[in-house]
Parts: structure tokens; C-alpha cells; sequence
């Protein structure tokens, strides 16, 4: 077990490379849309992360014209939430809704442990809720994020 | 040694996987014939929990570091062999406790509290261990549900044709029952008791503390709705056991015990429940014990559950047969095709206590007592029996001297 | 290295009894400042457990052959180390748990089920931890009583001059707190808390887990009824814990788990209780983890609790100096004369689990989180707190590596 | 620990010596009196051991003139009962109230096991519970040992 991890994580560069900095530092799309075509509050619980996404829909009524969010906590939810909000907007609420979620761990670009890929996914949960709302579909529960 | 089947497992060659067996008792080999009560462990086993503790020790879940995140997955590793090991549809469905009796005790409380009541009927066995008895029995009685048992035959066979004129009219709630006796080693249908409570609208609780060790268990094939087992019985270390439950009825119940890592939100006025399985594991976990189950899993899995139970019931036949050469030995429980490599007998005129102390003279140790299922010993009109138990690193020769000693013990005090 | 005052114990030389120590992480050797979780192990404890499962396993209580005998003994006379290292008066007093939860669960049920209606209260503090506090507040409101918390001052103390407005006009029948918070490393008056319950008619329940494993503890002198702590956190193994309570309220309460063990007589009609300890331990006991216990008692006493306490200090104290160096770090809880050696902190504008995330890096370990204590965790206005804890093992350069780790993370994401 | 029990018992002949198995098959003071000075059942429920103890005394009410038992058990239980009855007959109960379980465990002479230890005192403990209640002295409770 011990080689897996030595390989895993191996300094600051990697965990906190430039990109995350840059994006927790100077959060992409940050702020709330009013009134919104989309919204949700979500939240995990164990470390008190938060992020509220608001989406506001091109005409169609389908296409995501506009994402914004707002949040704290710890660098890696806050980074990767402001990525999320580049990698969707433009694109159709059902295609964000099958969005997997290793589309977003590769723009975060580093190896999380189980613990902190809860924080990474949070943003990315928390707007499938929200859209799911929108739209009437289905979405997966999360066990450990709570969304309102 | 009259053995002439050849056994599927080598059992002089994994014997050498057991340290215990390098001593000797009384200038002899000790003779280890009482492993429904525990098994004996492999090295294999000891060492992982050993390497858990030197490499990999810290609180689980929840942890950033490395050494936590490391005790996380070999928990959660331990969790999913143990899924596997009885075929459940989800490792979400496994709850570590402290030992079948707490896996027990969990459904009991839980479910029982809440569910049961005047009017309805709590069915267990004559045959019951008393961990899947008095639980039941409490519960009921706080609760004003009926507390009812399903007889035996005389041959140690539940008398299934017997299920509704034990109900009656009461609504069946709870059917519980072990899938082995650890007494006499009958293999009980759980399927179709399983069945008949389904139908009635109860759930089936399986204590299978003597079979999963034994055999290959399969929750979905039994139809059970809870299963319990402890880890001690199966080469595994002391301080866990197994709870199994269907997802939708876990889900739905109250949690048992209360505290650390169960919760999502604590509140003065409100409490909320974590997910699966976390809900009903409060406190720390046995992480350790967690990881020597895993290790024990693998190792009887690597043998084959199927050797293991063809080998052990070689050693039944063999050894009711042996015994069948005593007049003065009186023997308990169904045939050898019907039950698993347990036999429980009495010597004619010799208190239980003096044959065990006698066998253990001679390096035999088997168990004189009520095992557990004083309820049973009344209807068999003793106070206690001996019994002897089998294990995959059991050998015939063992019989033999287990046969031998009981024929001084009659020599002796008979 | 700044720490002036001479040790009572020489950790550096204590470290090699600890295998963990012998591995790097990322490069660094671990610094491990999360004892509070859990503690790591000595070989010490490891290999009793190892040489007990080699030789002298079996299950214990009732076998007539000598590995169950010895079996028996070992565990009895764990159960007497334990006895003496909280000056128990009997050891028929002290309970094997499978941990302080479930310890802390036991009286919940067993005590309060039946104890507990309306118009009583149970009072806990705004301190306890979740294991402590959880269990009360889903009892009282099973039960229908009137469940309350005493609340801190900014300092992270107990306001006992809050006692009696909390409790008002409801009759007190639980008072429950910890003697060491894990959080804040506050320690409680618990003896004047008992004497208060006492007059008014309560028990009282203390949480040890944070206070047996680092000092002194005497049940006599805290003069509480019953007292729970953990092995896993004083250098024991997972899957034990340990309850003590007072004879004569354990013989009039109803048992908890029920079961294998725990009988005298088992009658379709009604069941008997069987005596001290054994009423209250159902199933197979967590032997190996009881020798576990047994062997990190004997480790530690002789250290000495006084050298570990003091040992302790002296790193609090010089933590809380380091840190005051920062002007970024918030610290929660009481100064280092009334606090064991526990240091919650945060880090303006750094996330915990970013600081905790980057200590790794650099090998130290420290838990980021609410620590099970979500009630002060509001009281603070914070989601989670940085914690590090410290024990026999801990050097003061590793303290020195937590806070370059910290002022590493707060020029990096602050 | 293996050290002790090694020397501890060491084979048939210094458990099941001559003396015990001499007891055990031919035991003194077998039977019931009736009406009786003084009686007690005793049962060890853990292994169903019981013996059934019965006392006459002399015409001062205080010295075992008689003393008789019944039972069934293992061979330590019922020998160490019979070798109990020889020791205690011409004794005053309150000595024997006073009796020190070392002087059968003396008797009995082989060493025991805890669990054995229990069989080996059942008629001891029965017959002072008799004696205790006859006389009105108290008795420590064993808790292994019920007694009617
Ligand atoms: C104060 C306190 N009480 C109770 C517990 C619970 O201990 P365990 O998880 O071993 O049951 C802990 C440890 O987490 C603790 O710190
Ligand atoms: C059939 C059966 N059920 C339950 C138990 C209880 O197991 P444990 O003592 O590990 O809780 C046992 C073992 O003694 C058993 O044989």
C-alpha cells in the first residue's frame, strides 16, 4: 500500500499545482444569477464545504448561457468549482447531467484520495442537482454531500 | 486411520500454517477438536494484522493523512471481501459489530423495538444458540410480543410442518433461526424458512456463526433478510463479527448504537443518521480485526469452501462411525449427510466434565457443557453433552485419539 | 529546539518501540499528531497479542481443557490491570466494550431505558463528544425526557454556574461529560460535577476516552458512577473498550446485549442473568484485544502516567508558545495549565483540510475536522478546526514541523 | 503460562487419583435423612452438577451428628462431597460455618482448574448454605453456585 501513496502525492507542486492556485485564488464565474434558471445550495457536511451554483438558460431553454457560484472552503472544492463552470457553460443541461465526473478530475488534474475527491466532486454534484431540478430528470444521490 | 476418501485439502500440510499446533500439551500434540467454539489462526492472518498495526495504523475515515487514508482502504477492503465471501448484492450492506451475539443483538434492538408488538410472534428454534435467543426473547418482552420456539424432532431436525400451529393466530413478525447448530450440527433449510416467513410477512433472521466458516453461503440463495457471523470462528481474529443486511431494510430502520462516525448532523434538538453502513457503526472501528478478517477470508478462500466442508464431512463420517463402535456412547443430532463436522454425544455413567478433562490429559480438547443452548439441552434431558468439532486442519488420526480417550474415560469412571 | 524544562521521559528513545516510526513519507519521517484519533502501537503490545493467539487461544470462560483455561486467565487478568489502572475497587466492575462508544451506549440503554421518563432531565455539555452525547439524546427522547447541555464560556470551559438554571424545574437523573475534551484538551471539574449530580439525586457519567491514556485517572476520587474509555487510544489494540461502573448500579440495572455468556438459566418461560462482569459481556469476549490492553496497561505504567502527563505539558505549552508566533492562527480552548496536550487551531483564509493536506506533505499528520463534536463546533462558528495531539512519543521538533507546515500553507493559499 | 499448567496436571494419575475415584464410586454418607436438622440443594447450572445435602444434629443442635448426600455430577463434584461429609461429621456447624475451602481442596489433593475448582467446592458451599440457614448465620454467595 505504502508504494501506491509514495507515487500518489508527492509534494506541493502537485497537489496545489498552479492551476488550482489560480483558480482559488481568482475563482472563474464567480457570483449568483437572480433570478436563476437553476439553483442549488450543496454542502458536505464533514469538513463544511459549500458552493451555490445558479444557471441561467439560453433561449432554448436548454443550453447553459450563463453559471455562476459562490462558496468556502477548502482549496480543492472552491478550484474545482470554478472549473466546472468553465468546462459547462455552452453546453446542454442534458449533456452536463450524463457529465462524468472524471471529465472534471482530469481538468483538476491531480490524484485525490477518497476523502478529498468529495470535495472535488461537490461543485460538480451540486449542479447536477440543481439542473435535474430544472429539467425534471433524475439524479444520483451522493451520500456525503447534502444539497438544498 | 480407516479413512478412505480422498480429502480435498491437505490438512497435515496446512496444519503447519498454525502456530498453535507447535506445542505440545502434556508431552502430546494437542488435538484441537472444539472449533465451533473458536478456531485456531493461520500465521497468514496474524502477520497482516501485525503489518496493519506496524505500516498502516491510524482512525479511519474522514482522516487527510496518508496513514489514514491507508487504514480507510484496508478497512473498506476488509468490508468488501466479507460482501463477497456470502455473496450480498453490496458492500454497503455489511456492518462490522463486535461478534455474531452484537450483529444479533443489533437487529433485535433496531428493528425490534420499533416494529414489534402486542399481537405479534417473535419464532425461534428449540435448536437456537442463545445469542440468536435471548435478544429475541427481551425484546419481545419489552415490546408485548409473543415469544414462541419451533420444536425439534428427536432426531435434532426442525419440525417444519409444526410452523403454523406455533403461530396461530398471532401475526408472524420475526422468524429467526440458525442455518448450523452449533450443538449438533444440523443443517437447518433456511430457504424455506425463509420462504414461509416471507409469505407470512415476517423477516428471517439466519444465524450462520457455524456456517459461513464451513461452507459456502450465499445470502441470495438462502432468501434470509438479515445474516450474522463472527470472525473468531473462521480463523479471523477475536472482537468482530458481521452483520448483513438488505439495503431497504437497513435503510429504514433506527440505528443502534449512537456516537462517533454515525451521524451527519448532531444538533441539541435533532440528530440525522449517516449512509449505509456508517449508521450503524458508532465509534471506532475495529479496523484491525477488520483487516485479520479480510486475510482470514483469503486464506479459507484460497483452500475452497467447497474442500473444506467435503473434508469436514469425511470427518463426521469417520468419526460417527468410530464412535458407533462404543456401546456405551450416546450420540446426538441428524446423520452425517444432513449436518456439518460437529458431534455432540454423552458416555454412559461419565459426566461430561470428566471425559473433557480426561481427553485433555491426553492432548484432546473438546467442550463439555451446555453450549450455549440450554433450551435444547432440556429437550434432550441432559444438563450437558461433549462435543467435538472439525476444522479444515482437523486429521482422522485426532478422531482416534478422541475415540481412545473416551474409552479410558469409561474405563476409568464408568 | 526551544523546550527548557527537563522530561520525565525520554520520547526519542520511546519512538523505537514504535514500528511505525521506522517508515518515511514523502521522503520525511512521520510526524504523527493525531493520538487523539487513535494512538500508535509498541511491539511491546503487538507481541503480546501475537504470542497470545500462538499459544494460548482458544474461548475462554467454561472450557475444561488447558488452552481454555489459559485463555480465561489471560483475559481475567486483563480485567484486574484495568481494574487497578483506574483504582477500581472490583474487577467484577470493569466491562470489555468493543469500544468507549459502546460503553457509553451500554448505560445509555441499559440504565436510562428504564430509568428515564418524562420530566427528567439529562444534562450534557456543549463539549462532549458525539459518543457521549448522541446515545443520551436519542434515550431521553425514546424515553420522553427532557434532554439539555451546559453550556461553555468563550474559553472553552464548563459553566458550572449555569448548572442549575439549565436543569430549572426537570429532576436531573443524568449528568454526562467527558474528564478531557477532544477538541479543545479542556479538562472538566468532574469531581465537582458528581458532587452536584449527587445532591441532586443523578448519576453521573464520565467519558475517559481522552483522559485514561495520557494521566492518573481514579474513579473513587472523581467519585462518578460509571467511566468509559477506549484501548485503542492508550497504545491498546482496536476493538475494545472498557466500562466501569459502580457494583451496586450494574447489579440493578437490566443487561444490554444479550445472548451467549451473559446467562444463568435460558427457559422458553424466562431467562436469568448471570453474575458480574459476565452480565454485561454477551458473546465471545474480545480476548486477544483484552491481552492487547493488558500488555499496553503494563507498557505505559511503566513509563508512568505522571511522566506522560507531564511529558505532555511541557509540548502544550511549548505548541501554544510556537504558535502565538502566528498571528494568522486562531486557538480554541484553555490555557496550557487546564488543558491535556491537545491544540485545536485555524488558519485565516486556509481551509483545515487544506492544512491538514499539506502537513502531509511534509509528513506530519494532523486530523481536520469537527471531531465528532459538532455542538461546540457551532458554539465556535466553525465548520471544522485543525487539531493536533500529542503523546508519550511526541518530540518537540515535530511541533516545530507543524508550525513551518502551517506557515507553509498560509503563504500558499491564505 | 504453560510453565504452570505443565506441572499442573500431568496425567491421569494425579487427577483422577485412587482416592477420588475410590469416593466417586463408593461414596460415604450416601443417602437422605429425613425429617432433617439442615438441608440445601446445590446445582452448578454451568455444568448441571447438584448434590442434595441433608444434616442431623445431636442433641446440643449444634454438632453434625449426621450427615448424608445425594447427587449427580463429575467425579470431582460427587468424590469431594463424600470426602466433605467424613470431614465435617462430629463438627460444631459454626466451625464448619468457619470451614476454609483449602482444608477439602487439601483433602481433594490434586490440583485444580478454576472451572474444576467449582465442582469441588458445590457440596461445600451447599452444605454451609444449609447450616446458615438452620443456625441463621450468614453465608457468602458464590456466584456460580445456586442453591435452594
Ligand atoms: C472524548 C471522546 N469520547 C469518546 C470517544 C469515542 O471513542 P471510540 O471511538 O473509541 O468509541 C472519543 C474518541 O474518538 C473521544 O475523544
Ligand atoms: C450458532 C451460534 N450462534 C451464535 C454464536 C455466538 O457467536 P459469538 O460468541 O462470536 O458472538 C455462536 C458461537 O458461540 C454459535 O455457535
Amino acid at each position: 500500500m505504502a508504494d501506491r501513496y509514495a507515487g500518489l502525492v508527492s509534494g506541493f507542486d502537485d497537489l496545489y499545482r498552479e492551476n488550482i492556485l489560480d483558480h482559488y485564488k481568482n475563482p472563474r464565474n464567480h457570483g449568483r444569477i437572480e433570478p436563476a434558471g437553476a439553483s442549488a445550495e450543496g454542502m458536505n457536511p464533514l469538513c463544511g464545504d459549500e458552493v451555490t451554483i445558479t444557471v441561467a438558460f439560453d433561449e432554448d431553454g436548454e443550453t447553459i448561457g450563463d453559471v455562476r457560484f459562490e462558496g468556502r472552503g477548502c482549496a480543492i472544492s472552491q478550484a474545482s468549482t470554478s472549473m466546472l463552470t468553465e468546462l459547462v457553460k455552452g453546453r446542454r443541461a442534458a449533456e452536463v447531467l450524463a457529465f462524468d465526473k472524471d471529465e472534471l478530475l482530469d481538468e483538476v488534474g491531480i490524484p485525490l484520495t477518497p476523502v478529498r475527491l468529495k470535495c472535488a466532486i461537490l461543485g460538480l454534484h451540486t449542479l447536477k442537482v440543481a439542473l435535474g431540478r430544472a429539467t425534471g430528470a433524475e439524479t444520483d444521490a451522493d451520500e456525503d454531500i447534502d444539497v438544498r | 486411520m480407516a479413512v478412505t476418501a480422498k480429502p480435498t485439502l491437505d490438512a497435515d500440510k496446512l496444519r503447519a500454517d498454525f502456530p498453535i499446533f507447535d506445542q505440545s500439551f502434556h508431552g502430546k500434540p494437542l488435538a484441537f477438536l472444539d472449533s465451533a467454539a473458536s478456531s485456531q489462526k493461520p500465521r497468514q492472518m496474524l502477520e497482516a494484522m501485525t503489518r496493519f498495526y506496524e505500516t498502516s495504523y491510524a482512525n479511519v475515515h474522514r482522516g487527510v493523512y496518508q496513514l489514514a487514508e491507508r487504514a480507510t482502504e484496508a478497512l473498506e477492503a476488509a468490508r468488501e471481501k466479507s460482501c463477497r465471501l456470502i455473496n450480498a448484492p453490496e458492500a454497503r450492506e455489511v456492518i462490522f459489530t463486535r461478534n455474531a451475539t452484537e450483529s444479533l443483538n443489533l437487529v433485535a434492538y433496531a428493528w425490534g423495538l420499533t416494529n414489534l408488538g402486542p399481537g405479534d410472534v417473535v419464532l425461534v428454534t428449540e435448536l437456537e444458540h442463545h445469542s440468536n435467543f435471548v435478544p429475541w426473547q427481551y425484546i419481545a418482552g419489552r415490546t408485548g410480543a409473543s415469544f414462541r420456539m419451533l420444536p425439534l424432532d428427536a432426531g435434532g431436525e426442525l419440525r417444519l410442518d409444526e410452523l403454523e400451529a406455533v403461530v396461530g393466530r398471532g401475526t408472524a413478525k420475526v422468524v429467526a433461526t440458525n442455518l448450523v447448530s452449533n450443538s449438533l450440527g444440523t443443517v437447518n433449510d433456511v430457504a424455506r424458512l425463509a420462504a414461509w416467513a416471507h409469505e407470512r410477512g415476517a423477516i428471517m433472521v439466519c444465524d450462520a456463526a457455524q456456517a459461513v466458516p464451513h461452507k459456502r453461503v450465499d445470502v441470495l440463495a438462502l432468501g434470509c433478510d438479515f445474516l450474522a457471523f463472527s470472525g473468531h470462528k473462521l480463523c479471523g481474529p477475536s472482537g468482530i463479527g458481521v452483520l448483513w443486511g438488505r439495503a431497504e431494510l437497513l435503510e429504514a430502520m433506527e440505528p443502534f448504537l449512537l456516537g462517533g462516525h454515525m451521524i451527519k448532523k448532531v444538533r441539541l434538538e435533532e440528530t440525522t443518521w449517516g449512509d449505509l453502513p456508517h449508521k450503524f457503526e458508532a465509534g471506532t472501528a475495529p479496523m484491525a480485526e477488520a483487516v485479520g478478517l479480510g486475510a482470514a477470508i483469503d486464506y479459507l478462500g484460497e483452500i475452497g469452501f467447497e474442500a473444506i466442508e467435503q473434508h469436514e464431512h469425511e470427518l463426521v463420517e469417520y468419526a460417527l462411525g468410530r464412535f458407533s463402535e462404543l456401546p456405551s456412547v450416546t450420540l446426538y443430532g441428524p446423520p452425517a449427510d444432513r449436518r456439518a463436522g460437529i458431534v455432540s454425544f454423552n458416555v454412559d455413567g461419565v459426566h461430561p466434565h470428566d471425559v473433557a478433562q480426561i481427553l485433555d490429559l491426553e492432548g484432546v480438547a473438546i467442550r463439555a457443557g451446555h453450549h450455549c443452548c440450554q433450551p435444547l439441552m432440556t429437550k434432550l434431558g441432559v444438563a450437558a453433552t461433549n462435543r467435538a468439532s472439525f476444522y479444515l486442519y482437523t486429521v482422522p488420526e485426532e478422531i482416534d485419539r478422541l475415540v481412545e480417550g473416551v474409552r479410558k474415560a469409561k474405563k476409568l469412571l464408568g
